[in-house]
């Protein structure tokens, strides 16, 4: 059951719209209820052959030789592809964004570096004589000690899992194994806590198990060119890295796709599409090739570990003064995108709270396992459950309500984070709140009465002195001018920061003032506040 | 004997991705009776984005929802988007849109004052397929009309071209400075559960949140997404992983009779609010549900357990046999201060 | 090689075209072999089915109730003579599954799989084998305890009605629900006479490679009252003689952990 | 080699050609035309191929093609009477029962398998009916909401 709360706010919109904020029905329901949705696998070609790849049954070995003679002589085979094969073998996702070295074959050729990685692809008339010619392709391997633990993985004399990246970190800024945070001084903050409190979390790897496995269907079109069906969440990025992969100018490919049954990350990483393409290419046939479920549950790339370290300095009277994060994010065995995870999650730290020492190194960790890939939220979504379980138990330690705990510490308009912007068109504050009258979980008034348009900025807007690694200070910056995101109502003077508030359970009767709620703001100027209208902000040199 | 527990916990949410810059592209245009096609490549896997865009096009153009239609996606005819990832697709490919929508609004306007013999500064739309003089609502004429004059009569072209790029950010290697995204969402979620002290099971009691994601662009899809993307964070929670006994790479699940997701019969009921606090660069100050409806979920449910029992899991996913062996080691259930 | 399907019109002919082709698996269900088959299980090149009534038949009645191995999970729940196996068929996949599912193929389902097998041996059930040569019986205990060695084709399974309804409990654990694969499943066959247990058998599934009996429980409730010092020696001897998977649902530590606790459910009747 | 195959789909005939342990879901769509049903999974644990087979539901992935010879089969495709939509597609469409869309044809047919033996199911009985269907998206509660609206029963014990 959803309520649609618009008092809240409502000062800040305009709801006087036609088709926004209706409940229209969905342009593509009635396919989908039909049964006539189309998706990449119900493109029937006439000729379809089909792809099955022969992947690794060890999580990390030598290949010594690779044996098709057999494969090439079944039923039905009409092409076997060797990594050879592949015009570029060699590609990581992110070069299309120049972030990171390509550091991931298509088909493996000297090692395979995780069970069930693509060593061969066998092309043929049906899914069964393609079956029947995988298992007589013979591969000799000399077995490798693998690595499966994030913190094993990074200590010296471990095995190798990547060599072009052979500490088995991602390489940040050409020089360091992890991405770096630092705001103000955190060893400082631990020294003078009242309570300091380090903890452990563990994010376990998730499979997107869309009902729709990963795959697509490659065709041979007009003038040369060749008509992808596909799943991909991202058309252009699929197209760019097949065509990097095929060494072909991309207006060699058409893709198709859009439609697309569940994808949550699981299919940004163009799994299929650049051989399939190229089996059509090299056989002159439309080529399908679908991952079964088991090879997308085992094989397809999950939403990847995380191991978090949290440690926090917190005051009696509920401030949280420093918050300390080190991670390591599994990646598996090549890149894909944990390097740009870990740099969401270093802007991450601390969450929706204004923290004034806070220190985090983040970690893009390779093991002996499945390439973890993109998954909805990812490098937020395992750091979100280690800050809200320490959360919780910071609350507990000090004795003080979790909720109120939440609304004392959280981040308001005006704030600085701790990458260095300004907090702006915040609203956790309003969430707590009317998540706890929904739950009906009592917090006091002042709580209740508090804002996130008030009581931040000033001080609380300021760049504190920061040490940085190596004995080094970066200066402290005082509070940034205004910017453009700021509303009519930032006019009245900002309030003070709110006080501590002593936790009830030391000394309940004692209620310390609160900033008064802001004053009813100017009924809005007609137009002036249309949805349309507040575009024009967007475009421009707008600094963020 | 069985416990009750309620738990919380409150997030943001960065809206889309910030690397290499993030542009999205989009095409709006008119056939010759005043029926508009927005043609994007952008993706739609459930999350609505051939809808969401659908009334975007039409609030800007000033038309109803029926006379717009979304082709996407195909790499001939789509103008590039990066992509249906980091809750990016409302808010990136929505402002294309609305520009896209904007520019080709301005031409429909500039073919009706032609007709009307008016100043197109004096038009205004209805939002039926009308335009009309401002005060003057009998001095009109259909878009049907203005398109038809448009193409045979006035040789214009009623269309619009639409770009939205948040450019790229450096990363600054020593302090980690960064614009990572340009606005965030933000929720909190209420848990309690029900936790089985003889065997560690967790059964879902209900849920309570409130999300602020800027503006529901459709209450009904908002939803969808909220109620699943719980769904999903409870099994997060809970049940899902393909790696049971990480690090160790055994005992993966082959298919959907191992990998454990709630049933139907595992769900409970989920109570949501939603506030919005338009983001001053969202398109009618929409942000991005798709990936933070499931984030509070996984702590909210960990703490409500702790709140039932005393014990703390801190390693997903929060198995029978995690809560059990918890249990016993703290030498049984340690309920806390009921809420 | 391509498969090739063969269809028979008796039970006879079709164990003869089992016994004749290494290759050959037979076709009921489908859960097991079409599944093999769409996974690309190249050891599988004929496919054997048999359409002879006597394979779906159930005759439930008199004392002894034998069902055609053929027999599906829906059959058994539409069946009202069947009501104390209702919940036993309830408990196999969904209503899907439960179409197609045959006795016959779930007493050759890996564990944790198998659980109306478990229902069997607590019935103290007998198999009939169809060799290519006329057939055998074989008590479903012995069957179970060389199950990958056994040849000849199941024709149907006949086991014993509850001596009152309240005499058979079933109870299966899973982690999703309705539907979820068992943790462990618990069947228990329970006569009473004159207030004490005559003639138990409790059989469990998922707690080793097959369904498993288990007597130790037998011993401790044969001849007792079901009070709870009974109760309390069953659930001392639960966990004897079993030899738990790790799988991706459970470890072999919590299976052993939850056979007591469950056990201590059934038999008291708790939910 | 190639097997010949006679059934009656949506209530017409159909002769189509398989290949030897060809399943009922590649008859369909590759076969018959009928892109309804969905591969999920080729296991049995999805549900996105479900069909009705005389009027029961089947898994078309480990259906074994051959024998549904000379028997009846029902797929989404075949819901609609005419143009007028079926009151569950009707109904999945008022709940916002579908995000992606992929499980929905074999959730209809799971659905409906149900509401064509017991018109007025409790919520209990909708939630056993769909059990063996995956959804990814929804979280399963507009799917049970709809089944319920379809029966015109909106208890929601």
């Amino acid at each position: 059951m959803l309520e649609l709360r618009k008092e809240i706010f409502a000062d800040e919109r305009d709801d006087n719209l036609n088709e926004i904020g209706k409940p229209t029905q969905r342009q593509d329901m009635i396919g989908h209820v039909t049964g006539n949705t189309a998706f990449f696998d119900d493109h029937k070609l006439a000729g379809l052959l089909h792809l099955k790849v022969l992947r690794s049954p060890h999580h990390h070995a030598r290949i010594r030789r690779i044996d098709t003679s057999d494969a090439e002589r079944s039923a039905g085979v009409r092409r076997v592809i060797r990594g050879g094969d592949v015009p570029r073998n060699l590609n990581t996702l992110l070069s299309l964004l120049n972030f990171g070295k390509d550091d991931e074959p298509s088909l493996a050729t000297d090692k395979v570096r995780y069970r069930g990685e693509p060593i061969i692809a066998i092309v043929a008339n049906t899914e069964r004589e393609a079956f029947e010619a995988l298992a007589k392709v013979r591969v000799d391997y000399d077995p490798l000690t693998p690595v499966f633990d994030v913190e094993e993985a990074i200590k010296p004399g471990a095995p190798v899992v990547n060599e072009t990246y052979p500490k088995n970190t991602f390489e940040y800024h050409g020089k360091y194994d992890h991405q770096k945070l630092r705001f103000g001084d955190v060893e400082q903050a631990f020294a003078q806590a009242d309570h300091v409190l380090e903890q452990r979390y563990q994010m376990s790897p998730i499979e997107h198990a869309s009902t729709e496995t990963n795959g697509s269907i490659a065709a041979p079109e007009t003038n040369g060119r060749f008509v992808v069906y596909t799943c991909a969440q991202g058309l252009f990025f699929s197209l760019d890295t097949t065509a990097k992969i095929l060494d072909v100018q991309s207006n060699k490919l058409h893709f198709i796709g859009g439609t697309v049954g569940g994808g949550f990350g699981g299919k940004v990483d163009s799994l299929t599409e650049p051989l399939a393409t190229l089996a059509s290419m090299l056989t002159g046939r439309p080529v399908r090739y679908v991952l079964g479920r088991e090879e997308e549950m085992q094989f397809g790339s999950p939403r990847g570990a995380e191991r978090i370290y949290v440690k926090d300095a917190v005051m009696k009277d509920g401030r949280l003064t420093a918050r300390k994060v080190r991670s390591y994010l599994d990646s598996g065995a090549y890149t894909r995108l944990s390097s740009y995870a870990v740099i969401k999650c270093a802007a991450h730290i601390p969450g929706p709270y204004t923290v004034p020492n806070v220190h985090a190194d983040i970690y893009c960790v390779y093991t002996n396992r499945v390439p973890a890939t993109a998954m909805r939220g990812f490098g937020v979504t395992a750091v979100d459950f280690a800050i809200e379980c320490q959360m919780d138990k910071l609350a507990h330690l000090i004795g003080m309500d979790p909720m109120e705990f939440r609304i004392l510490n959280a981040y308001r308009d005006g704030d600085m984070k701790a990458h260095r912007r300004e907090a702006k068109n915040t609203a956790l504050i309003e969430c707590v709140q009317v998540a706890a009258e929904k739950a009906k979980w009592p917090i006091r008034e002042e709580f209740k009465r508090m804002s996130s348009r008030v009581g931040g900025g000033g001080a609380r807007a300021a760049i504190p002195q920061t040490r940085l690694d190596g004995g080094a200070q970066a200066p402290a910056r005082p509070a940034p001018q205004r910017t453009s995101y700021d509303r009519p109502l930032a006019a009245s003077p900002p309030a003070p920061a709110p006080q501590p508030i002593r936790p009830a359970s030391l000394e309940p009767q004692r209620t310390p003032s609160q900033p008064p709620p802001p004053a009813p703001p100017p009924s809005p100027v007609p137009g002036a506040q249309h949805g349309a209208a507040r575009f024009s902000s967007v475009f421009g040199t707008r600094r963020r | 004997m069985k416990h009750r527990g309620k738990g919380m916990a409150s997030i943001n949410y960065p809206i889309g991705m910030n690397l290499g810059g993030d542009p999205s592209q989009a095409l709006v245009h008119s056939n010759p009776t005043g029926k508009f096609t927005v043609a994007l490549s952008a993706i739609d896997l459930g999350q609505g984005m051939k809808s969401v865009t659908r009334q975007i096009a039409a609030e800007t153009l000033g038309v109803p929802v029926e006379d717009v239609y979304v082709d996407t996606a195909d790499s001939d005819t789509g103008p590039h988007d990066m992509g249906s990832f980091a809750s990016r697709g409302t808010h990136r490919v929505g402002n294309a849109v609305a520009v896209a929508a904007r520019e080709a609004r301005g031409v429909m306007m500039e073919a009706a004052a032609e007709e009307l013999e008016v100043n197109a500064s004096d038009l205004e739309t209805d939002g039926k397929g009308n335009i009309h003089v401002k005060g003057a609502p009998h001095r009109k004429i259909s878009t049907k009309d203005v398109a038809i004059a448009a193409q045979f009569k006035q040789g214009k072209t009623i269309a619009g071209r639409g770009i939205f790029l948040v450019p790229l950010s450096e990363v600054d290697p020593e302090t980690g400075e960064m614009s990572p995204a340009t606005c965030y969402a933000h929720a909190c979620l209420v848990a309690e559960v029900e936790v089985d002290d003889e065997t560690g099971e967790v059964a879902m009691v209900r849920m309570d949140s409130a999300y602020e994601l800027g503006r529901a662009l459709n209450p009904k899809m908002v939803e969808q997404q909220l109620v699943g993307g719980a769904w999903m964070g409870v099994s997060h929670a809970l049940y899902e992983t393909p790696e049971p006994y990480y690090p160790e790479p055994t005992h993966g699940p082959r298919d959907f009779n191992e990998y454990a997701m709630p049933g139907p019969g595992d769900i409970c009921p989920h109570d949501i609010a939603v506030l919005e606090r338009p983001a001053p660069d969202g398109p009618f100050g929409a942000k991005g549900p798709g990936e933070m409806c499931a984030n509070p979920v996984l702590p909210a449910v960990a703490n409500a357990i702790f709140n039932a029992v005393g014990v703390r899991i801190d390693d997903l996913p929060i198995t029978p046999e995690k809560v059990l062996r918890a249990i016993r080691q703290q030498g049984g259930a340690k309920p806390q201060a009921r809420r | 090689m391509p498969i090739t399907v063969k269809t028979f019109a008796s039970l006879g002919e079709a164990a003869s075209a089992l016994a004749s082709d290494r290759d050959a698996r037979f076709l009921a269900g489908g859960t097991l072999v079409m599944r093999a088959i769409n996974e690309g299980d190249t050891s599988l090149s004929t496919v054997v089915r048999s359409t002879d009534r006597s394979f779906v038949e159930i005759r439930p009645a008199g004392a002894r109730v034998t069902l055609g191995a053929g027999v599906t999970m829906a059959q058994i729940m539409a069946n009202r003579e069947l009501a104390f196996l209702h919940p036993v068929a309830r408990a196999v996949g969904g209503p899907a599954i439960r179409n197609m599912a045959t006795v016959g193929g779930n007493l050759f389902a890996p564990s944790p799989y198998g659980d109306f097998t478990a229902a069997l041996l607590a019935l103290d059930a007998t198999l009939s084998m169809q060799g290519s040569y006329g057939g055998r019986e074989t008590p479903l205990e012995e069957f179970l305890a060389n199950r990958e060695r056994n040849s000849g084709l199941m024709a149907s399974v006949t086991f014993n009605r509850p001596a009152t309804p309240e005499a058979f409990r079933f109870r299966k654990v899973a982690r999703v629900k309705p539907k979820g694969i068992s943790i462990l499943s618990i069947a228990a066959h329970l006569p009473m006479k004159g207030g004490r247990v005559a003639g138990a058998r409790v059989a469990y599934g998922a707690m080793a490679p097959t369904p498993i009996r288990a007597k130790a429980v037998e011993r401790a409730l044969e001849g007792r009252a079901l009070d709870e010092s009974t109760i309390s020696s069953a659930i001392g001897a639960a966990a004897e003689g079993t030899s738990p998977a790790t799988d991706a649902i459970a470890s072999a530590w919590y299976r052993r952990e939850m056979i007591a606790v469950h056990l201590k459910r059934l038999l008291a009747g708790t939910p | 080699m190639k097997t010949p195959v006679q059934f009656r789909h949506n209530g017409s005939d159909v002769a189509v050609f398989v290949d030897g342990g060809a399943s009922l879901l590649m008859a369909l769509r590759d076969g018959v035309g009928d892109t309804s049903p969905k591969f999920g999974c080729g296991q049995g644990t999805c549900g996105v191929c479900s069909v009705l087979i005389d009027g029961e539901l089947h898994l078309s992935c480990i259906t074994l093609a051959e024998s549904v010879a000379g028997r009846s089969v029902e797929t989404a495709d075949g819901l609609k009477a005419g143009a007028s939509l079926h009151p569950l597609q009707t109904a999945f469409m008022e709940n916002f029962a579908a995000q992606c869309g992929f499980c929905t044809p074999g959730m209809l047919m799971a659905a409906k398998a149900l509401l064509d033996r017991n018109p007025a199911p409790t919520r209990a009985e909708v939630v056993e009916a769909i059990s063996g269907n995956i959804c990814r998206c929804t979280g399963y509660e507009p799917i049970i909401n709809a089944v319920l609206a379809a029966a015109g029963n909106r208890q929601r014990a």
